[in-house]
């Protein structure tokens, strides 16, 4: 920016110029430690670069130090709004490869532990975009909701955050008995909540102003970049590994995957909603089914799975969630890749990103939904 | 020299019509200043009770009577603050502009019409008088993003000037209906003319863009974008600590009120009303008013900078102008009717 | 996974019959510089549509990188491997077909230290710049510490 | 019609201003907690066997036990230790214990000064005989001993 005031009189003197800015790691809407360095034209994105690793803590790494059940609580950081559901696709990855079968009300515990955390991570997600954008009411409200999300995990689990409640071979407590009414009382109370955020939040005429056309991921661009989870769905394409290849108890339950088809940041945020729908749908059917009988499998003490190799994917809260686990007979596994969905997500930023202005990279980084444990491990 | 003579000298110091009016005018600054310091406390108060409960939480309750004298420690935390200057800065730029910001909040105050009678100085244009001052923080603001080197206060502080300078022409169109109506930019003739029916019955549409002109102008939400937490951090504000940054504070809150009294004027009958003493009448009315912003600050969310300025200039500029040709058809219509002269 | 070899037998005849099954019947071996034709006829021909992970394991012989890629309609995985010698691990990137492989790559280049030739912007990802060695290698010791 | 949403989200906002309010008077009132809540680590020394499987277990090896022979020639505990500040409440150490000496408890205000407040000891049921110097008094005693 010249500031030569001799040339100021000439128009064409009067260019602008580029200037970056580092968004992060100390930024208020970047959720984590996420730093983007953006390039600007005024407001307008010119480029996104993405850098991470600022909460790298190695858990692959760690895997190989600890033996298989002492890792189960390190998942539980990876992704730390979403806890149970990293404890299971890890615990389910040790079991495929040693081949435990779980006992069947071990599976319904799972799934209703693992769909209340969805619901609490997706939460968080809503209340952390529509904070972004500035409606911090509609952001606590969220949060109170959520906090009845975490009270109900806090009374199966033990904790509110970082659970340790799936084992490998089942889980290590059974639903205590006060349980059962108070899951009645808030898969009555969500939906009309549900409902009131629909009408505070995306029938809002500036939310959708801000939301809507804004960081468009098509279904092509989606697959290419390995988006998965919540956002491939809001692409529009029908992919939810529960109703693909069920595992666990998904298979006996009934509920939809709810799919949208413009894949901006706005339908990311709609579709969020109606899978938290889903998730009381599935809750209820569970704890209504949930069978008689053993919560844990057989295992023994110190686990030594036989020398192979294993791929298991679930669905995250945020899309695939895969654990690559080689053994190599030992009690302590040879190598973990832990494929976080955030990870991936985040490497389609800098593809959507130039064109944006900046509220708008804000509201699709948000909705994108990355968490930054995930992302760095 | 005796005594008796000098005592003489300097009651004849005070004669002097300029130093007597230079007292006066300290007397007034002071009272202004001491009004502003209790009001931001009342309304700092307000703000975080009044969001708290629409958040469904209680808000500050611990100190003092339902947590009234939470500002009061808030603020000696900020006065006992260190004053932080960082490296690189514009330091006389980045120094004045707190002052130049909490100065315009001040001079607003002279020209409200706090009672019956009860003005500091009664303008005759005293419309023309606000609208001037509330834009001249625009300059101290970019002034405060300019010095303060840093990117995100730069943005906050173009922003600022890209919002203010633009919102400025609504704003003042929404009320030419209303000096059109009483032939006067006088506060004080403002309100007597509604002595009969508020000007927000005669004129909504202009109420309906002055109070979006009106949260513009005090960068709040939903057009708080040169402060956008969540985007640029604090915005101009961003490397102020201490109280360079208490003064930017107080200044939000002094303008809050300022904002909703010239609403209260100038379409809800100022002081006027029954029973009770003028200025508890304006003081009712405005706090409703600050109510009422914190209402919509507290619910919507922030628009986007490139709508906010297409809703200006292709729908707030055309309904201020429609405006005033409805008012001048009204007018012209009145006249026919009852046969009254031109104006 | 049972589909496996019928699937190298189809693949076969593009590759001179350069693909292999694995000892333990669940992976494809392939030659490093067949990998990116591979990917691209699983994409393209066999409906894989989606990378569903990139891992890289060192054994005491070899590395290994380890594709796992994914059908839509199913979501059935099949594993392809491409094993390299412990002294130049390099293989031609996959970022042109697919854009995910981008930062996946970059993870198994910091962490593991493959080298993927052709990747666009081959840099650490989560290590920091100036971040020596290669955490995820056996010969990189974490210290121990104690908690007390 | 333009604004019929941000004036419903308003109404909706004015509801929730008069109705009932969520805030917990935390430090005065405190709030109750679940009892499987892993609000921190409690330890019985009468039923603790010294066989060392918490410290085993543990994943973050924040656990430790100082042990020493008695006249007997039997390994008697001298002092338990835990390092809360980096123990991850998984509660395997709780399972792992045969004995169940080792317990959650929902006290969960840790806060403390220094990273050695964080480390919880517990003594023994019989001291060492030979008087070895005291450890530094500023580990915090947990309650209960």
């Amino acid at each position: 920016m010249s500031m030569d005031s001799d040339n100021l009189n000439l128009v064409d003197d009067l260019n602008t110029q580029e200037f970056t800015i580092n968004m992060g790691p100390y930024h208020p809407s970047t959720h984590g430690v996420f730093r983007a360095v953006l390039t600007l034209d005024g407001e307008v994105i010119v480029k996104e670069e993405n850098v991470l690793g600022y909460l790298h803590r190695g858990m692959d790494k760690i895997a190989e130090t600890r033996t298989y059940s002492q890792f189960v609580p390190y998942t539980a950081r990876l992704d730390y709004l979403a806890s149970a559901l990293n404890n299971m696709g890890y615990v389910q990855t040790v079991e495929k490869l040693m081949g435990i079968e779980v006992p069947e009300r071990a599976e319904y515990l799972r799934v209703i532990i693992a769909e209340l955390q969805r619901i609490a991570s997706h939460y968080l997600m809503l209340g952390s975009t529509t904070n972004d954008v500035n409606a911090v009411t509609g952001f606590l409200y969220y949060m109170h909701d959520r906090e009845k999300v975490l009270d109900l995990l806090e009374m199966v689990t033990g904790a509110r955050l970082t659970s340790n409640y799936m084992r490998i071979g089942g889980v290590i407590d059974d639903l205590p008995e006060e349980f059962f009414p108070k899951v009645k009382e808030f898969l009555a109370y969500l939906p009309g909540r549900l409902e009131m955020m629909e009408t505070l939040i995306l029938g809002n005429e500036i939310f959708q102003e801000r939301m809507k056309n804004v960081g468009v991921i098509t279904a092509q661009m989606a697959l290419d970049y390995g988006v998965t989870g919540p956002n491939l769905r809001a692409a529009g394409v029908r992919f939810d590994l529960r109703k693909v290849a069920p595992y666990s108890a998904y298979g006996k339950i009934d509920f939809e995957v709810p799919v949208l088809k413009n894949g901006d940041a706005f339908d990311r945020y709609q579709i969020r909603l109606m899978e938290i729908k889903q998730s009381l749908r599935i809750i209820e059917q569970a704890v209504q089914q949930l069978p008689e009988g053993p919560i844990m499998a057989k295992v023994p003490k110190l686990i030594k799975p036989p020398a192979g190799e294993v791929f298991h994917k679930m669905e995250g809260a945020r899309g695939i969630l895969g654990f690559h686990l080689v053994s190599d007979g030992g009690p302590k596994p040879y190598r973990l890749h832990i494929h976080g969905p955030s990870f991936v997500n985040i490497g389609i930023m800098p593809a959507i990103a130039p064109g944006m202005l900046l509220q708008d990279f804000l509201a699709a980084f948000a909705t994108i939904d990355v968490d930054m444990g995930e992302v760095d491990r | 020299m005796d005594s008796n003579n000098n005592i003489t000298s300097i009651w004849d110091f005070f004669q002097n019509p300029i130093i007597m009016n230079l007292l006066i005018g300290v007397v007034y600054f002071a009272a202004i200043a001491a009004f502003i310091t209790v009001l931001v406390i009342i309304l700092m108060w307000m703000d975080r009770r009044v969001a708290a409960f629409f958040q469904e939480r209680l808000g500050p309750i611990k100190y003092g009577p339902q947590g009234l004298l939470q500002p009061v420690f808030d603020a000696v935390k900020m006065v006992s603050k260190g004053n932080i200057t960082p490296r690189n800065v514009d330091k006389l730029v980045y120094n004045l502009a707190p002052m130049l910001i909490f100065m315009t909040t001040l001079l607003v105050y002279a020209a409200l019409p706090y009672g019956k009678n009860l003005t500091v100085v009664n303008l005759n244009v005293g419309v023309l008088y606000l609208i001037a001052i509330s834009s001249t923080a625009t300059i101290a603001i970019l002034m405060g993003g300019w010095g303060s080197n840093n990117k995100y206060s730069l943005i906050g502080g173009m922003r600022t000037v890209a919002m203010i300078i633009s919102y400025e022409i609504p704003f003042a169109f929404s009320l030419l209906g209303i000096i059109m109506l009483t032939g006067s930019m006088n506060m004080t003739d403002i309100i007597n003319a509604q002595k009969n029916v508020w000007f927000v019955f005669l004129q909504p549409l202009a109420f309906v863009v002055f109070m979006i002109t009106a949260m513009a102008e005090l960068n709040k939400s939903p057009f708080d974008l040169p402060e956008a937490e969540s985007e640029l951090v604090a915005g101009f504000i961003t490397e102020y600590a201490g109280m360079k940054f208490g003064l930017v504070y107080l200044a939000e809150y002094a303008n809050m009120f300022s904002m909703a009294a010239i609403a209260v004027t100038l379409f809800f009958g100022g002081w006027q009303g029954p029973l009770l003493p003028s200025w508890l009448w304006f003081l009712i009315k405005t706090l409703l008013m600050v109510f009422f912003i914190m209402w919509i600050r507290w619910t919507l969310p922030r628009i986007r900078i490139d709508k906010m300025m297409k809703l200006n200039w292709k729908v707030l500029i055309p309904l201020s102008i429609l405006n005033i040709f409805l008012t001048g058809i009204g007018i012209k219509l009145y006249q026919y009717f009852t046969g009254m002269g031109g104006v | 996974m049972d589909n496996i070899s019928v699937l190298i037998e189809k693949l076969n005849p593009s590759f001179d019959n350069a693909l292999k099954l694995s000892d333990d019947g669940q992976a494809i071996y392939v030659p490093a510089e067949c990998i990116v034709k591979l990917m691209d006829m699983l994409k393209n021909q066999y409906e894989y549509v989606m990378l569903a992970d990139l891992s890289a394991v060192e054994y005491e012989d070899r590395y290994e990188v380890v594709y796992h890629v994914m059908k839509l309609t199913d979501a059935q995985d099949i594993r392809i491997k491409v094993a390299l010698p412990l002294d130049a691990p390099t293989v031609p990137s996959i970022v042109d077909v697919w854009k995910a492989a981008n930062v996946q790559e970059r993870e198994a280049f910091d962490l593991m230290g493959i080298r993927f030739s052709g990747h666009p912007d081959l840099r650490r990802i989560l290590c920091p710049d100036d971040f020596n060695g290669h955490p995820l290698r056996k010969s990189f010791n974490m210290k121990t510490v104690s908690r007390f | 019609m333009i604004g019929t949403g941000i004036l419903k989200g308003m109404g909706i906002t004015l509801k929730r201003f008069f109705s009932k309010k969520i805030t917990q008077d935390y430090p005065d009132v405190m709030p109750v907690i679940t009892p499987r809540s892993h609000g921190s680590l409690d330890f019985d020394a009468e039923k603790c066997i010294t066989c060392g499987i918490c410290a085993n277990e543990c994943p973050n090896s924040c656990i430790k036990l100082d042990t020493f022979k008695n006249e007997q020639g039997k390994k008697v505990l001298e002092k338990y230790s835990i390092n809360l500040g980096y123990c991850l409440f998984c509660g395997l150490c709780v399972n792992a214990c045969p004995k169940g000496a080792l317990s959650f408890k929902t006290d969960f205000e840790l806060a403390c000064f220094s990273r050695e407040g964080a480390i919880y000891t517990w003594k023994g049921k019989e001291p060492r005989p030979e008087e070895t110097p005291a450890q530094p008094g500023d580990a915090k005693t947990a309650a209960g001993e």
